[in-house]
């Protein structure tokens, strides 16, 4: 047993292997951002989808520290100490920005003027509550950041994350057992694994990565999952189901 | 005549006393008022309670106020940044304490301390660790926490222009709490970049109104706190380098 | 690509139902955008509760939309000015509802419902008759009345430049309401006299952020209510004029 | 008696020639405003106050509907009709003016930061209660504008009034009858007979008008005031009450 436990925890530690890695995960959720969006990304995996967001769709980006049209990496003549995104990297802005403070910042996160937030995760609940801020250990300190705002505030919830713990715990459960960051905020998860839509019915599953089976993911979830791919494979991607579960919830 | 230019930070920072609330502007370095910081470390008040979105990085700046032992509560969103090495330290051994607030709650809480707002509603941190204790109430179905505006006696920001009215404009994204934290803040002492004639700052641009300035003091090159960071400085309050020399 | 331009002012307002919530930008004639709310008087949706300052003047812009039976309600501060002939008429009669706001409290209310916040506590009123019925609480020995954020559905507001993505500058003090309107419309319709390209607003300066805004529409040379109003103009819907000739 | 009525009410009309006219209300008010104030003034004589501030002070006017730094009336090259005061006169803007928008400017105005304001009234009480927006008749249309806003957060709210009505009714009064615009707001009075202070012992003569007697005054008044003329003459104007009186009343 010993044995086959160190064998899952290896064949789960190389899990991205298996199936999307983390460029894939990103370019997966970028085809859900529309044209037109006002996009606020999440340090990590998150900050990739904007590369894979396809031509031809023109998306604004934010960033909470108070610049909206936020553009790509600078040169070294264009590094400027003074223009950095939420992850505090160097960033540059685009023809079209717009620099404001904070308080203005975050009115249009809190007031649901921001279409789409992208974060990485801990934990997520089958009702689409979020915990990433946090693992409630004692020695830990404490630090939130704008991630409270953001699920509470911004129209549509994506989580990007390793479908579970290096470790090869759930990550996808039925309760949460960290610090929430907000409660019944996630619309939709990525994984490297699959999709899966936040729904009234439960957590649902609409599209497996290469190679993986339901099985596969239901083996390594912490709650049953739904079964939706098929439904989905007969009518095609079906982007609304997000948007109707979000007016449910919030 | 209006003139609120000083004429050193010494000056500037010379009322701060113990116990004093300080809001000092920046997210991360960007908008950092590190001369300002410098100064009060020199000045010495301490038992502070400060705000700031983070807790400094390396050993100068905030982290050098915090570890000169002047600093006795942060309330920040964020206090564990790259290079952020002192406050950690205090925090584990209880040496500080900390009030832990979302971002964005932080921001609307100085915002309405300022606008003479003492208390509003939010769906931030309902249903967490940081809505404990607090009222919640559900309007039109939904549940939101009261919190409560913050003001300070002080406020450290950083400019990019500045007149002797405090007419003020900022640099990109060093804008960030400072005209927030302006206008919370009973005496607001700002390093500006650059001082300007009166009308020198279209009246269309301003950012942040010179009623809510008190004191300006120019630095035409500040200090950027990653290059001393990068240098490995710490900043020592200049008695103790004078006690060195 | 994105492009908020839009062909007409007809075009802006065609989405504005019976019974909506419009909030008309404007402090007296400055800054009220005369071209969409003639438009809107055209299209014809009724039963509306509109926020304005004021109620307009003459028997153009806001008080011809009155006088052609279209407000069910006014939300306002000060529904008395020179010349506002229409509004104080159908009061007097029981044809319009007022709902009375003091004017700091119309704009904090306002930026609170484009900034998520459902209710605020704020010291104005209290003690008078504005107060009544709402709640009252004490914080640190003072009392303040429990205000709620206010949405539209709709913004009509007047701008000076705007780009494609909406970012807006305004024009000297007819700024006024048109931002915090611009957050509290789920739909922002922009009148503005001067359209530019992308990055002809330094970034710095733009005022309104392009987020807050849904259809412009140029005008580069907008009627002036003053101006109409000693010229004797009354408005009067297309369809009437029509009907006439 | 009608004859006597008749002559008090002619007496009361022409009041203005007997004290102080509205020039020199709002003169002897400019000379409270002090160097390097934030000043809003309120529409009729408060607007004339500005004129007679004493050379040498700079005091930056602020209009509620979004302008620090009101100039003077324009000359007509510099007319711009969206350029006007909370009046809605046209006004200037003096070099190092700032425009913000209606919930910056009564952020400016709740949040304590305007140091003066200067108002008319219809009525003010023994304890600084003002009365200047609404008769309460059932007839009339209610309209506020900024005064509640304005006496709840500015720092110290002087009025300028005649001391009666124009039938004789005095304005001054243990209690308002009119609905009120904000309570113990009030601390200074001008009116064209007398100064008054609001205090916490009550209602202070401080001043008089030239020929004006206290006993004059007090049967013009509807509550008992306290003659601290000769206090204020042994030691000069002490301007540092008004604050003290404020301090207790917020």
């Amino acid at each position: 047993m010993s044995t086959l436990a160190t064998s899952n925890q290896h064949a789960n530690s190389q899990v991205a292997q298996v199936g999307w890695n983390r460029e894939q995960m990103a370019h997966r959720c970028a085809q859900d951002i529309e044209e037109g969006s006002y996009v606020n990304l999440g340090i990590g995996i998150p900050e990739k989808v904007a590369q894979y967001v396809p031509d031809g769709r023109e998306v604004i980006y934010h960033t909470e520290n108070g610049l909206l049209g936020m553009g790509n990496s600078p040169s070294a003549d264009e590094l400027d100490p003074d223009l950095i995104n939420a992850g505090k990297k160097p960033v540059t802005a685009i023809p079209g920005a717009a620099y404001f403070h904070h308080g203005d910042s975050f009115a249009m996160i809190r007031g649901n003027h921001i279409d789409v937030c992208v974060l990485g995760a801990m934990q997520v609940s089958e009702k689409g509550d979020l915990a990433n801020w946090s693992t409630g250990a004692a020695d830990a300190i404490p630090a939130v950041g704008g991630a409270m705002d953001l699920v509470a505030g911004v129209k549509t919830i994506y989580i990007i994350t390793q479908h579970t713990t290096k470790t090869g715990d759930a990550k996808i459960l039925a309760e949460c057992s960290f610090p929430l960051t907000g409660q019944k905020v996630v619309n939709r998860i990525y994984t490297d694994l699959c999709v899966i839509d936040v729904t009234n019915k439960g957590l649902a599953l609409i599209e497996l990565a290469p190679g993986i089976s339901f099985d596969y993911v239901q083996a390594r979830t912490g709650v049953e999952l739904l079964n939706a791919t098929e439904q989905l494979d007969a009518k095609g991607f079906d982007n609304s189901s997000v948007n109707s579960s979000r007016e449910v919830q919030s | 005549m209006i003139n609120k230019i000083v004429a050193s930070c010494a000056t500037a920072v010379a009322n701060i006393k113990d116990g004093d609330t300080v809001m000092i502007g920046g997210f991360g370095e960007a908008g950092s008022p590190v001369e300002l910081i410098h100064a009060l470390i020199d000045h010495g008040a301490k038992n502070l309670t400060v705000v700031n979105n983070n807790t400094g990085s390396g050993r100068v700046g905030l982290a050098a106020l915090i570890e000169n032992g002047q600093v006795a509560k942060m309330i920040c969103s964020y206090p564990r940044t790259a290079n952020s090495l002192v406050f950690p330290e205090l925090y584990r051994s209880g040496k500080i304490e900390l009030e832990l607030v979302p971002q964005g709650t932080l921001a609307e809480r100085i915002r309405a301390g300022g606008a003479g707002i003492p208390a509003f509603f939010t769906k931030t941190s309902v249903g967490t660790p940081l809505a404990e204790g607090k009222e919640i109430r559900n309007f039109e179905g939904d549940d939101y926490v009261m919190e409560r505006g913050l003001k300070a006696d002080f406020a450290l920001i950083k400019a990019k222009q500045a007149d002797r009215y405090g007419n003020l404009t900022f640099n990109k994204t060093a804008r960030n709490f400072a005209p927030i934290m302006a206008m919370a803040a009973t005496t607001t002492l700002v390093q500006t970049n650059e001082m300007v004639e009166l009308g020198g700052i279209d009246p269309e641009n301003v950012v942040t109104p010179g009623i809510f300035v008190n004191s300006i003091i120019e630095i035409t090159q500040p200090q950027q706190e990653s290059q001393l960071v990068k240098n490995g400085v710490v900043y020592l309050p200049i008695k103790s380098q004078g006690a060195k020399a």
